[in-house]
């Protein structure tokens, strides 16, 4: 029987974002001239204005340069595909034939790279304006600065390079730009599926942002995940979903996987204040939501806290949903609390600029005014006595910034790096929803870079600070907090009111990339 | 229940005479008249009995419907020839102004202009002014430059339809839609992916609000729970455990069974058992709790969506006795997630008075000769359908040619002659072929004649397409399914079909004409129109 | 009809209602009744009708005369009677106003404004003017 | 004698030296070998570059420039930039003087070398190799 019958949920898995490769095809468009003459288009004497001197010629430079396209550019964002070389006569006819043949990778090149022999600038002016993608060269002689603005003014996206480096960073974020744009978000749905209950200043509308940079959303009813998050081999008991046998229930085969990850994940902390079938318990949802995003062919993560929360299902499984978003994070898939979507593509864009996972929280200046370091909470959400502890470790540092949840990362420093020293405590005082303690007191002094869009998706925050200090270690709850310095708090609170509450962060330095990155994205950048 | 449905909504108007006496006696080109007529009492006198026949003309229930507007107390502001906008003079006018949708200027003798622009800039509330002179551009001009709407008028008759328009988007401002989102709750793609593709646009442009459910929580909460303990994992839904629900207790099964019995008393034939019929008027109660709750004034669910949890089938329960229901009490409900179309529903019910109905469109390009193609026959199984209904639409396409629209779906309603009109003659049979889903049969054929106004909104909520026609005959009574159809004559279906094109699939309609007044009420959302 | 029967006309009006203005002063302190039937006449012979008309609506009296004068329709005269409303007001008010404050004039009187605008009939209006002398 | 007329005087000696070379090979066919023809083209390059007969270098890319170099007094660094993706008609002076030097190795024997395999002979061995087969195809050698 034709296997689609067999099951319309054929899929090809997960394919994430930092696998996601810009594939380059470069061009080489080469002239020689047929007959032997002198003029203005064209220099040299005797054997040099022979059609067998231009031929060679042409293929001299082509071999330097393949050589060149083969090693300058970093493999871990570039495909270069296989070189295509066109060559050209002195009657600078463009035929279909030639057209045809260097488009003929178009299924899968995302941006083309020319070099030239000689003059072949319109060939490529017409081939960028059909072939509706963009184009690039190194600045050589004068022809990139003939090609470009003709393509410009025709509409065509395209770029010059000066050097190495700067070709790298343009085709980094163009990666990313295109990851984004195969961003495909598992959202959880509790009622509104555009904004949720907690985060208002998430995206005004998806439809939007899903034609702005083609992310895509594949919606799953909270219930329905739910339930599937009971161990069944045989998933047509669901209760929300009555004989349906979509095998989306976590079977007891993966449930001993989830078991195996829950013992490891205990095993290598320095400390575990939960008891183990709890920590087993929010493997449980993870694994299952693993499943679904594989059956989804999804490679990002978001769902709403407090609308779950509110229907006390959270309460009854005795899972929260923390730890999938910090172990999803650690696996380069972008994932986001409070079904905060601006958050979720920051993420994203700030794990494939610096590919280390990211932290997203509450982000909040905290200023010392009379005295007492304002705007942190104390009591419920932040412990007291941490929060103290804290305002002696800082003392008078200005321009101090909190950012704080219950989603951090082991990995910090970078994908595949050493796993970062941490401690398992629960979300919920009575015990259950496993969250990863981490003491970012540890990296004072590190470089951080943050990035938010705004919930109209046509601006980018990108911040810049420094790890000043640490809270919520030992604690609880929502309270896992890293407090950094900004070059000027006030102004940082300012555009963040333009921008929202959560403010991902990764670990160094990539402003000059997310700046670019937003440019390219068609946004407007802001900076603090 | 406390729901409260936006057709009882009164636009109120607050009706204001700016009037000027002259403290002098003295000529110039401020004022006209001789002798007595240049007197402070001859101003008075004059403005004072104007005043009056303005009071008086509010009273004329044939100009003014006092079921559709409620005139606030009248306030006279008196001036003399220094024209000043005095402050106090504003405040009195704007006495109880968060009450006041328009004001209803009389402009008494000479001239008030300035302090009608004042009135417009201040308050930011439409300003009408009365039936005067031509000369009235001078006001309307200057208020329109400031951004504003201004509303020309030459008789009581344009007064009259001004308010309409503005008690009907008053209405789409007090419209709250709950949406009972399983997926996407912008648009839901298996059913109708014409929707709004920004429903906080929507809001943006039309104040309309939406509030948010979920259908699980619906469909356990038509599980009946006499007694509820909060915390009390056993006795309450499986999606909200040990929350109290929104369960029908005893005294709302009592309810249920007397809606049930007067609904099956009143039908002309029925053909569902009692206790399938009950299941679908409970879903019915159970929405209209959760509107009460959640303060909402109108309802959607999908189709598609829903039905694919195999849930319905396993409640035995469809929402088209739901939509049909809320519908006849002023209560804007759309199959399939299909927010365009409620909001048309909500317009077209603020101006007729009357309840809609939404369907599919099909064109009049039925195969002649016995089988009229799959959709035909899959959809009309019944032998009247078959026999007579389809016959009769192909003699009408070979004989009057194609011209037509069938609008068929399962909501039809008892009300399509007014809100208050008597229930028009009904059946009753099932949605499903094996018997749940109840569903008011209604033979359209008993309305040949009837002019019909149809009309969608875009998926960018910035179009109107409007189209009026005539009912020349119906399909699908005796059936059972998604099959109720309406056969429309309308102008062109070549051009009605293009120009649908931009629209979307359900174009509702309510009976009587009212294309002009869905035209003004386009102008007054800055959208565009589109007639076919 | 001629130009010069209209001033013949206006000039017999005019004596006819300083007769009736006469005849009332000549009362001491009269009563509604006393006064009414001079001021209908005053009335009558001020719009230039003929006691055929029945209506006693102050109002009602005027538009028959002003669409005598005009010949057109007593109901086309709300039409026409906006034209110039802005800058004056509009006719029917503006000939009911003056023919009272004449009268009120000739009698020597000044009645409050609220009691002559609430005037309704013929009769409303004498019952305030008796009392005014 | 200016000091050009010197120097023009001087390159057209060693330049007849290249030409004895080539007509050394058209002596010696058909029975000439592959080391010899390797002796005399690795004499024939140096001649024709101006370079000292006894140079080791068999990288003609290198000896090209090495060329250049003793004429312009340039060092080789400056040369490696600009010779990437040259456009604009602009040739690079170290293409050009190999292009040159293989269309003149082609005319003194009579064989016609392929322009597009010109990158691929980067060695004085490689360069042997396909003028011997060359020569070889046209029966020049046996």
């Amino acid at each position: 029987m034709d296997p689609r019958v067999e099951n319309a949920m054929m899929t090809t898995g997960m394919k994430k974002a930092i696998d996601v490769k810009l594939n380059v095809q470069p061009i080489f468009v080469a002239l020689y001239h047929e007959h032997v003459f002198e003029g203005p288009c064209r220099f040299g004497a005797g054997d040099e204005l022979k059609k067998e001197y231009d031929l060679a010629l042409d293929a001299m430079i082509y071999d330097r340069t393949k050589e060149a396209w083969a090693t300058m550019f970093d493999p871990q964002n570039v495909n270069v595909l296989e070189p295509i070389i066109i060559y050209r006569d002195e009657t600078f006819l463009t035929t279909d034939w030639m057209l045809e043949e260097m488009g003929k990778t178009s299924k899968e090149t995302d941006v083309y790279l020319f070099a030239t022999a000689s003059r072949p600038y319109d060939l490529i002016v017409e081939f960028a304006q059909r072939i509706g993608k963009p184009i690039c060269m190194m600045q050589d002689c004068c022809g990139s600065s003939i090609v470009i603005p003709a393509c410009r003014a025709r509409g065509v996206e395209c770029y010059a390079f000066t050097d190495v480096e700067d070709a790298n960073l343009t085709f980094s974020v163009l990666r990313v730009r295109k990851a984004l744009s195969e961003l495909k978000v598992l959202a959880v749905v509790r009622n509104n599926s555009n904004v949720s209950i907690s985060a208002p200043d998430s995206f005004v509308s998806l439809e939007d942002v899903t034609m702005k940079f083609g992310a895509r959303f594949r919606f799953i009813n909270v219930h329905e995940l739910m339930d599937y998050s009971h161990v069944n081999n045989d998933s047509t008991q669901n209760y929300t979903t009555p004989g349906r046998h979509d095998g989306m229930n976590i079977t007891e085969e993966e449930m001993k996987e989830a078991e195996a990850m829950a013992d490891e994940f205990i095993a290598k902390a320095d400390e575990c204040h939960m008891e183990r079938d709890m920590v087993v318990n929010t493997f449980r949802i993870y694994r299952t939501i693993q499943k679904v995003m594989n059956a989804y062919e999804c490679n990002a993560f978001t769902a709403p806290c407090p609308d779950v929360c509110a229907t006390r299902r959270i309460n009854e499984e005795k899972f929260t949903f923390c730890l999938t978003h910090t172990l999803n994070n650690e696996n380069g898939i972008p994932s986001a609390c409070e079904y905060d979507v601006p958050a979720l593509f920051a993420a994203m864009l700030l794990q494939n600029v610096s590919r280390c996972p990211s932290y997203q929280g509450n982000t909040i200046t905290a200023p010392k005014i009379g005295g007492i370091r304002q705007f942190v909470p104390r009591g419920a959400l932040l412990n007291i006595e941490s929060v103290q502890k804290a305002d002696v470790e800082l003392g008078d540092l200005e321009n101090v910034c909190l950012t704080f949840h219950a989603v951090p990362t082991r990995f910090p420093k970078g994908f595949g790096t050493e796993m970062e020293p941490y401690s398992i405590r629960s979300f919920a005082h009575s015990g259950f929803g496993a969250t990863v303690r981490y003491d970012f007191k540890r990296d004072i002094g590190q470089t951080i870079t943050m990035a938010r869009f705004d919930p109209t998706g046509t601006k980018l925050l990108v911040a810049k600070g420094t790890i000043c200090g640490g809270v919520g270690y030992g604690d609880r709850n929502c309270s896992e907090g890293v407090f950094f310095q900004v070059e000027n708090s006030s102004d940082f609170f300012q555009k963040q009111l333009n921008f929202g509450n959560h403010i991902p962060l990764v670990y160094g330095d990539w402003m000059k990339e997310m700046i670019r990155l937003g440019e390219v994205l068609g946004l407007e950048v802001i900076t603090a | 229940m406390s729901i409260k449905p936006i057709k009882d909504i009164k636009l109120n108007v607050r009706p204001v005479s700016v009037v000027l006496y002259h403290d002098y006696v003295f000529e110039g080109p401020c004022r006209f008249g001789e002798g007595p007529q240049l007197t402070y009492d001859f101003d008075k006198t004059v403005n004072l009995m104007m005043c009056k026949a303005f009071e008086e003309s509010l009273t004329d229930a044939s100009v003014f419907d006092p079921k559709k507007i409620n005139f606030l107390p009248h306030i006279l502001i008196e001036r003399n020839e220094e024209f000043i906008v005095k402050d106090e003079d504003m405040e009195k006018v704007g006495e109880d102004i968060e009450n006041v949708d328009a004001f209803y200027i009389h402009v008494g003798m000479s001239r008030t202009y300035d302090f009608m622009i004042e009135m417009a800039e201040r308050f930011n509330k439409p300003v009408i002014l009365g039936p005067t002179m031509a000369i009235d551009t001078i006001t309307t001009a200057a208020i329109a430059a400031t951004g504003r709407k201004v509303y020309p008028v030459r008789t009581v008759q344009d007064v009259a339809r001004h308010f309409d328009v503005l008690r009907v988007k008053k209405m789409m401002n007090n419209l709250a839609v709950l949406c009972a989102a399983r997926l996407n709750s912008n648009r839901s793609f298996p059913s109708a992916p014409d929707g709004f593709l920004s429903t906080e646009d929507v809001t943006k442009r039309m104040g309309i609000r939406f509030r948010y459910t979920d259908p699980h929580e619906i469909l356990d909460s038509t599980v009946p729970r006499p007694v509820q303990t909060a915390y009390d994992e056993e006795t309450t839904n499986h999606t909200t455990p040990g929350r109290i629900g929104l369960n029908p207790n005893d005294e709302d099964m009592a309810v249920i069974e007397k809606i049930t019995d007067e609904f099956i008393a009143g039908a002309a034939e029925v053909e569902m058992d009692r206790e399938l019929i009950m299941r679908s008027v409970k879903a019915w109660y159970v929405v209209n709790k959760f509107m009460d709750h959640l303060d909402c004034n109108a309802f959607t669910i999908p189709c598609p969506d829903v039905c694919a949890t195999r849930r319905l089938n396993k409640e035995k329960i469809t929402f088209c006795l739901t939509h049909s229901l809320n519908q006849e009490i002023g209560i804007p409900s759309a199959c399939e997630y299909d927010i365009p179309a409620l909001v048309t529903q909500a317009i077209l019910m603020g101006f007729s008075g009357k309840a809609p109905y939404m369907g599919n469109c099909e064109f009049g390009n039925i195969p002649q000769g016995d089988d009229p193609g799959a959709f035909w026959s899959a959809m009309f199984v019944h032998e009247a359908s078959k026999n007579e209904d389809i016959p009769f639409l192909q003699k009408q396409q070979a004989e009057k040619g194609g011209d037509y629209v069938i609008v068929t779906h399962a909501v039809p309603n008892r009300k399509f002659k007014g809100f208050d009109a008597e229930n028009a003659p009904y059946a009753i049979r099932s949605f499903a072929r094996s018997g749940f889903g109840a569903t008011i049969r209604y033979d359209f054929k008993q309305d040949i004649g009837q002019v019909v106004t149809l009309m969608r909104i875009d998926p960018l909520c910035r179009k109107f397409f409007i189209a009026k026609g005539e009912v020349i005959g119906g399909i699908g009574y005796k059936d059972t399914n998604c099959s109720e159809g309406v056969v429309v004559k309308i102008r062109d279906h070549a051009d009605f079909f293009r120009k649908q094109s931009y629209f979307g699939n359900h174009v509702p309609l309510v009976y009587g004409d009212y294309v002009e007044e869905l035209k003004a009420l386009a102008e007054e959302f800055d959208m565009e129109v589109v007639e076919a | 009809m001629s130009y010069l029967n209209v001033l013949k006309r206006l000039k017999a009006a005019d004596e006819v209602s300083a007769a009736e203005v006469k005849a009332i002063l000549s009362m001491d302190h009269p009563s509604e009744g006393q006064v009414y039937p001079h001021l209908r006449g005053y009335l009558l012979s001020r719009f230039l009708l003929d006691d055929s008309v029945q209506t006693d609506d102050l109002k009602k009296l005027v538009s028959s005369s002003i669409s005598k004068s005009l010949e057109i329709s007593e109901g086309d005269l709300d039409v026409t009677d906006l034209s110039d409303r802005c800058i004056s007001a509009p006719s029917v008010e503006t000939k009911l106003a003056l023919a009272m404050l004449k009268f009120e004039e000739a009698l020597g009187i000044k009645v409050d404004v609220m009691e002559r605008v609430n005037c309704v009939t013929v009769a409303d209006y004498a019952g305030v003017v008796s009392r005014y002398l | 004698m200016s000091r050009a007329d010197i120097v023009k005087r001087q390159l057209e000696a060693i330049s007849a030296e290249a030409d004895v070379e080539m007509a050394a090979v058209r002596a010696a066919l058909p029975a000439l070998t592959k080391e010899e023809l390797r002796e005399h083209l690795r004499r024939f390059i140096l001649y024709k570059f101006l370079l000292d007969p006894d140079c080791e270098e068999e990288d003609i890319r290198r000896l090209s420039q090495m060329s250049i170099e003793k004429l312009l007094a340039m060092s080789t660094r400056d040369l490696n930039t600009s010779d990437l993706g040259i456009g604009c008609g602009g040739t690079s002076s170290v293409d050009n003087k190999i292009i040159l030097l293989f269309m003149a190795l082609g005319r003194e024997l009579e064989i016609t070398m392929d322009p597009l395999r010109t990158p691929s002979l980067k060695t004085v061995p490689l360069l042997t190799e396909e003028v011997y087969t060359l020569l070889k195809e046209a029966g020049r050698v046996l």
